[in-house]
């Protein structure tokens, strides 16, 4: 029964991956994209995944869907204008593409059935960390290095969208203004709703430690209501030159590298723990990196500034 | 009393993805979000019955955040085609 | 050859890393190229799960470290789409077309001059 | 007392794989998109409800049931005021509703 369910919803994804690539409208693929984003996150849970489902959901169909949403709105009347490759070439492309879908599922039925090694060893590495989720574990203690390096790649990405301001916006508030809607179901809810979502942040923050969830799932959370409440147009994005925004941005990596250098002392190693320290530290670490990841992702979202006038 | 869980999140998923086939096709945008609407909630369903059969609770915490964000996708959908 | 949750899910993620592939290469339009680049991602990570429960030892569930890698990768592509959509727009406010082709000439001279030094530098990173 | 609470359950979340198979119906059935959209949000937001009801009894712990009912607030909130908006969006967009005198009361959605 729950084979048929599994190979239904793997159908139900390609289906509508094919869709998002095939449709000729940007709205309608982006809408195919997100549902699929969503059969996804099923699929996630169906395979065991629970931390990954979170992610998927929150990234994958929420963040990933709002931004590509907003580009497919601003270029909906821009011409079509690169070539499309002719049919003959079309036909060996969709070959060769086959072709790699064929050998990668042949590589995945090859795969034999092994002994978790590393999951033994980020199993173990509980005891020293105090945290039971195995795989907040391995974000922070096992690979806490890689960690680092994302919040890294997400620091340079919004440096990099910034710089894409034109001279004269530079240092101004992000994005468009969305003007205040008149007092209607949206404004309820964008009022309603980011308390709400404050809290499941939190929750999921909190239990991160032991069960599925953690900072970045949080932070996506946060993130999402905080694009909620301008796309309501309750409140503005501060201006990119604010010193106290860019604190809020640095805080998260730089605790983290802090603490991580501070284990060369402190633990001998750097990224090691203190043994006795462990747990609170690193929710410490997870509580700083909650708010300055959910004030860079729903910056990236929002985009570099372009408004060459102050917001009238 | 799994057994029936699952069973019925089967049968939810099927009911979704043929209400989805024909939305999909249908012409206007407001067909194309109702979709989106539709297996938000299918989904959520959906996860439920799974996470609940399977006795782990996590999966709750997995729709809650699709609530959350199935929200928020449709309020970005609307935004994306009615306000200019 | 074993058909179960992995191998199925296992599949549909090759699956998707042919469509996107496909995508990118025969859509001519630079966003459905982006989301076809999304796509190709997350069929890689499906396959990433694959693996992962491949390696599930009893009491203990599948893997950790390719879901953690997996996690981390979602940011990473989240990132990577959030620069490229940046630059796809500003391209299209620079040249009012969002084709990677030289243009015969900019079509708003007066906004371009300092713009299309912006666009350039952010192209390069 | 544990098959009454079995038996409960059984019955709440048969009903509500009903109330999702009514609401295809309408979608598939109800000739304009408003029709459809009083469908999609009225009768999956009360299955939704239906199921978390019917899961209640299942679960350990009165937070478990709680973050269960949470999840259907939630679901409320956003097909009341999603519902709205995809409404506004369809009379922009040109749909005629089917009879003047009963679109009135079709294209409110519920409140949250």
């Amino acid at each position: 029964m729950t084979a048929w369910f599994d190979v239904g919803l793997a159908l139900m994804a390609l289906g509508l991956a094919w869709r998002a690539i095939a449709t000729r409208r940007a709205f309608d693929s982006t809408v195919a994209f997100v549902i699929y984003g969503l059969v996804l996150t099923i699929a996630w849970v169906r395979l065991g995944a629970y931390d990954v489902a979170l992610t998927e959901a929150a990234v994958g169909s929420g963040l990933t869907g709002a931004l590509l949403l907003g580009a497919a709105h601003r270029l909906e009347r821009a011409p079509a204008d690169e070539d499309r490759p002719s049919a003959p070439l079309r036909a060996l492309l969709a070959v060769a593409c086959a072709g790699v879908a064929l050998g990668l599922g042949a590589v995945v039925l090859a795969l034999p059935q092994v002994e978790p090694l590393q999951a033994v060893a980020a199993a173990s590495a509980a005891e020293a960390t105090g945290l039971l989720n195995p795989v907040n574990n391995v974000l922070m203690a096992f690979r806490a290095i890689d960690t680092v390096l994302e919040k890294m790649v997400l620091f340079a990405a919004l440096v990099g969208v910034w710089s894409l301001a034109p001279d004269a916006a530079w240092g101004r508030r992000p994005g468009r203004r969305f003007p205040p809607a008149a007092e209607g179901p949206l404004t309820l809810f964008a009022r309603v709703l980011p308390p709400v979502g404050v809290l499941i942040a939190a929750h999921l923050l909190w239990v991160g430690a032991d069960a599925p969830g953690g900072a970045f799932q949080g932070a996506t959370i946060l993130a999402a209501m905080i694009l909620l409440v301008r796309l309501a147009g309750l409140a503005d994005a501060p201006p990119v030159s604010s010193r106290a925004l860019r604190l809020l941005i640095v805080l998260g990596p730089a605790a983290f590298l802090g603490v991580g250098m501070a284990g060369v002392v402190l633990a001998g190693a750097p990224f090691a723990y203190p043994a006795a320290h462990a747990k609170a530290i690193i929710l410490v670490v997870e509580f700083a990196m909650l708010v300055s990841v959910a004030a860079t992702l729903a910056l990236l979202v929002v985009g570099p500034p372009e408004r060459a006038q102050a917001a009238p | 009393m799994a057994a029936l869980m699952i069973w019925a999140a089967v049968a939810i998923a099927a009911i979704v993805a043929v209400g989805l086939v024909r939305v999909l096709c249908g012409p206007t945008r407001a067909d194309s979000m109702m979709a989106a609407q539709l297996i938000g909630t299918g989904g959520i369903a959906v996860l439920l019955l799974i996470g609940v059969a399977a006795g782990a609770p996590a999966v709750v915490d997995v729709a809650l955040a699709l609530a959350l964000l199935s929200a928020f996708a449709g309020v970005g959908f609307v935004l994306g085609g009615a306000r200019r | 050859m074993i058909l179960d949750v992995a191998a199925v899910f296992g599949l549909a993620g090759a699956g998707a890393v042919g469509l996107g592939l496909f995508g990118m290469l025969a859509n001519p339009r630079p966003l459905q190229k982006v989301l076809a680049f999304n796509l190709m991602g997350s069929g890689a990570f499906l396959m990433f799960g694959a693996v992962a429960r491949r390696a599930a030892a009893p009491g203990l569930g599948p893997d950790p470290v390719p879901h953690a890698m997996v996690i981390t990768g979602l940011v990473v592509s989240f990132a990577a789409t959030a620069l490229i959509v940046g630059l796809l727009l500003r391209l299209h406010a620079v040249s009012g077309s969002t084709s990677l082709k030289p243009q015969p000439g900019p079509r708003r001279a007066a906004r371009s001059t300092p713009a299309s030094k912006t666009s350039e530098r952010g192209d390069a990173a | 007392m544990s098959w009454a609470l079995d038996a409960l359950s059984a019955v709440l979340i048969g009903a509500g794989v009903l109330g999702f198979f009514a609401g295809t119906v309408g979608l598939l059935r109800f000739p304009d998109t408003l029709s459809r959209l009083h469908a999609v949000t009225k009768t999956d937001n009360l299955a939704v409800g239906l199921i978390v009801l019917g899961l209640m009894p299942q679960v350990d712990g009165v937070g478990a049931a709680l973050r269960l009912a949470l999840v259907w607030l939630l679901l409320q909130a956003s097909g009341a005021t999603v519902g709205q908006l995809i409404a506004e969006v369809a009379r922009r967009d040109g749909a005629p509703p089917a009879e003047p005198a009963a679109s009135g009361r079709r294209d409110r959605g519920p409140r949250p």
